[in-house]
């Protein structure tokens, strides 16, 4: 049998990529991608504990994080595009000022 | 000899998954970084599946590769910028300080680990079709203990509908 | 466990078998029908020895004629996508046939064997979750191309599919609130009652009219005739796979093929009792018989509609996936779920 | 969960498969490679400009129309599921008003949701 204690290293491991990718990537596109895996990283937890416990609350909390990931990507990618249409460019260095 | 076999399993899948992610970072073209994320997801469907999640599994690649994922392709393909301008570091001095502050939460982070008990997934038991993971084992609790976040899920999504179609649409149009 | 492996290995390696010929097949099937309603012959000419045999051979020459085509990589396109992309549309389309049970158990050897690869509790959202990654072998091989009508017809058809998905989704719904399981075993097993042939889901009052909505948009998202026109010829060249040639246009054909045999075999276990028939239940080895005849029948008519309906317009398609079947589709749920919560 | 090995024996028999074509393609055919037969197809016409224009943003809104309301697919399944073993079990019967109204209640919200990209007409492409 797989321990518990390896999901959890995985996911945190996939959770830190994520961490850095928002830090080191420049094009916004990317930083979106690399929160959705920081997100699928918790959600490894959360099924992983969910198994383990046989509690169901914790697949429950996973089937609302994908609802919220998907109005998240939907809103977030719909600014994005917004935003590239006045500025040309996704590179987030250059969007750092709270308006268009 | 078959938890022999599944460690292998999960071995082979957690290196896949941790591969591609990898390779999100690596890519330089939006588009690669999507597709590499889109292998991730996948092997993470796998993961739940090990765990007897098995209708999480499956949402994972309705939901998460098949519909979340497509609109990220749609909008690159739609933007069109394929070469990312060169990545530029603001602080370099940061990065003296990041690597300290990594052992520290490397550290931490076995320290957890070995902390953990040693559990192994329950023994099933009963109607397998009532069985944590299963479609009506969440769709009861969903139903019934989890009704709010549920009517307020449908209320956030009208809300994402207007935003995002608000957002996208030009003025003109 | 080994016995039980072995059973699943041989059994997936015979459906794969059976699927690959009946591909071939089905474009055969297809040249007849079509040289049939435009009153012709069709395809009679390829034999061996001298015998024609109807043109039974001609998959056969159809294939060796494509093996040894010329595999041109356009000097633009993104090589491995590129290479990679009909690989993509292939392999979902191979793998959703395992969930679908096409008997329900015969003797063989000396030991009882289900006619099913396996079941699953969430087998019909394994369907759904192939059909919707099986949209990325399409948009990456327009986008690979890096040619106009690729990309073009690359995003239409994935417009499409992912349009007439919700209708698809949604329609589904209606069967799952009178059989209560995801489990196709399940859904065809609760079809099985009054003398294994009048308990079909087609004779239960919402259900027909769902299974036009099913079959619509299970058309629509197999790219078929009159709604292929990710292929539109006059306008987009060949659509999405315009740059493809040799065996890598050959996978996307038989991507297209099978999907059109999985969803007229899905429609068949939702709505047509799957294997169900008469006298089934004394004779077990009838179950597979009456599977394939209603599958034929099913892929049939989807060729019928192919030949005599004229192409939609891109503005018309949209419009009526999400005007037309997408409400129709949610005010069907409703029904369904009023009927079955005051008669049951 | 033995029941999901067949998967992937089949994913991996269809891998195989794939490869076995694209290699079979590659070592049956001869290549004559000419600039022309490289050059994207534009009806034999030198191509003008690149393939990678910004397209319509139509497509996109399609796509997360699509998204949002597969969501609502997706809760419908499991409810269906539910609302069909409510009604059928002694012990939960009493409850099948509620399981009926809490969807509706759903499906109305969402409905406001095709309504309004209606109204909006995301869904018109001849404009």
């Amino acid at each position: 049998m797989v321990p518990l204690s390896w999901y959890l290293a995985l996911s945190a491991l996939l959770f830190t990529i994520g961490a850095v990718g928002v830090f080191i990537k420049r094009n916004a596109i990317t930083i979106f991608l690399c929160i959705e895996l920081m997100l699928n990283a918790v959600n490894l937890t959360f099924v992983a504990l969910s198994g383990f416990f046989g509690d169901v609350g914790g697949q429950l909390f996973v089937f609302i994080v994908m609802t919220v990931a998907a109005a998240e990507a939907a809103v977030g990618l719909a600014i994005i595009i917004s935003i590239f249409r006045n500025r040309e460019s996704l590179n987030v260095d250059e969007v750092d000022a709270m308006k268009l | 000899m078959t938890g022999e076999l599944e460690k292998i399993l999960f071995i082979v899948v957690a290196a896949i998954a941790v591969a591609s992610a990898l390779n999100i970072l690596i890519q330089r073209n939006p588009l690669y970084s999507a597709l590499s994320l889109i292998v991730t997801l996948l092997s993470l469907s796998v993961l739940y599946l090990t765990l007897r999640a098995q209708f999480i599994a499956a949402i994972q690649i309705v939901v998460y590769a098949g519909a979340i994922m497509v609109l990220f392709v749609f909008a690159i393909m739609l933007l069109n910028v394929p070469k990312t301008q060169p990545e530029v570091e603001k602080q370099k001095g940061l990065r003296l300080l990041a690597i300290p502050f990594a052992g520290v939460l490397i550290a931490e982070m076995f320290f957890v680990l070995r902390q953990i008990r040693p559990l192994t997934l329950p023994v099933l038991s009963g109607d397998p079709d009532q069985v944590v993971g299963t479609t009506w084992s969440i769709g009861t609790a969903l139903f019934s203990d989890y009704l709010l976040p549920f009517e307020v899920t449908s209320v956030l999504i009208l809300m994402a509908v207007v935003g995002a179609m608000v957002l996208a649409r030009r003025e003109g149009d | 466990m080994t016995n039980l492996l072995l059973e699943w290995v041989i059994k997936t390696i015979v459906i794969l078998l059976i699927l690959v010929t009946a591909v071939a097949y089905v474009t055969l099937m297809e040249r007849k029908v079509m040289a049939w309603i435009q009153m012709r012959v069709g395809p009679n000419r390829v034999g061996l020895f001298g015998f024609r045999l109807w043109g039974l051979l001609q998959p056969a020459a159809d294939g060796l004629k494509m093996i040894f085509k010329e595999d041109i990589v356009p000097l633009q396109a993104n090589r491995w996508l590129y290479i990679f992309a009909p690989a993509l549309s292939l392999i979902p389309a191979l793998m959703t046939f395992i969930v679908i049970p096409y008997g329900s158990e015969i003797n063989l050897f000396g030991r009882a064997i289900e006619l099913h690869v396996t079941r699953m509790n969430v087998g019909l959202l394994y369907v759904l979750a192939l059909t919707s990654v099986g949209v990325y072998g399409i948009v990456l091989a327009g986008w690979s191309s890096n040619n106009k009508y690729s990309l073009m017809g690359g995003l239409r058809s994935s417009a499409q599919m992912i349009s007439y998905e919700l209708a698809l989704g949604l329609s589904i719904v209606c069967v799952l609130l009178y059989s209560g399981s995801l489990d196709l075993v399940e859904i065809v097993n609760k079809q099985s009652v009054w003398f294994g042939h009048m308990g079909w889901n087609i004779f239960r009052f919402p259900l027909m009219f769902v299974f036009i909505i099913f079959y619509i948009a299970s058309l629509a998202e197999t790219n078929r005739t009159p709604f292929d026109l990710p292929e539109a010829d006059s306008e987009l060249v060949a659509g999405y796979h315009t740059e493809y040639s040799s065996m890598k246009f050959v996978m996307f054909q038989m991507a297209e093929y099978l999907n059109l045999i999985t969803a007229s075999s899905i429609a068949t276990t939702l709505f047509f009792g799957g294997w169900n028939g008469p006298f089934v239940g004394r004779l077990p080895i009838l179950g597979p018989v009456y599977f394939v005849i209603k599958v034929l029948a099913l892929i049939f008519l989807a060729m019928w509609i192919r030949y005599t309906v004229p192409r939609f317009r891109y503005d018309q398609l949209m419009r009526f996936g999400w005007k037309v079947l997408v409400p129709a589709a949610i005010v069907n749920i409703i029904i369904t779920s009023t009927v079955i919560l005051f008669l049951a | 969960m033995r029941n999901y090995i067949p998967v992937l024996l089949i994913f991996i028999l269809a891998i195989g498969m794939a490869a076995v074509i694209i290699i079979l393609s590659r070592v049956a055919s001869k290549g004559h490679p000419t600039r022309e037969k490289l050059m994207p197809y534009e009806c034999g016409v030198e191509p003008v400009g690149t393939a990678r224009e910004r397209h319509s943003v139509k497509f996109y809104l399609v796509a997360m129309a699509f998204l949002l309301f597969d969501i609502e697919a997706v809760f419908l399944v499991p409810w269906a599921v539910v609302f069909r073993g409510v009604l059928e079990s002694d012990a939960y019967r009493h409850l099948k008003y509620v399981f009926y109204g809490e969807m509706m209640l759903f499906m109305v919200v969402l409905f406001v949701g095709l309504v309004y990209v209606w109204r909006k007409g995301i869904l018109e492409w001849n404009r």
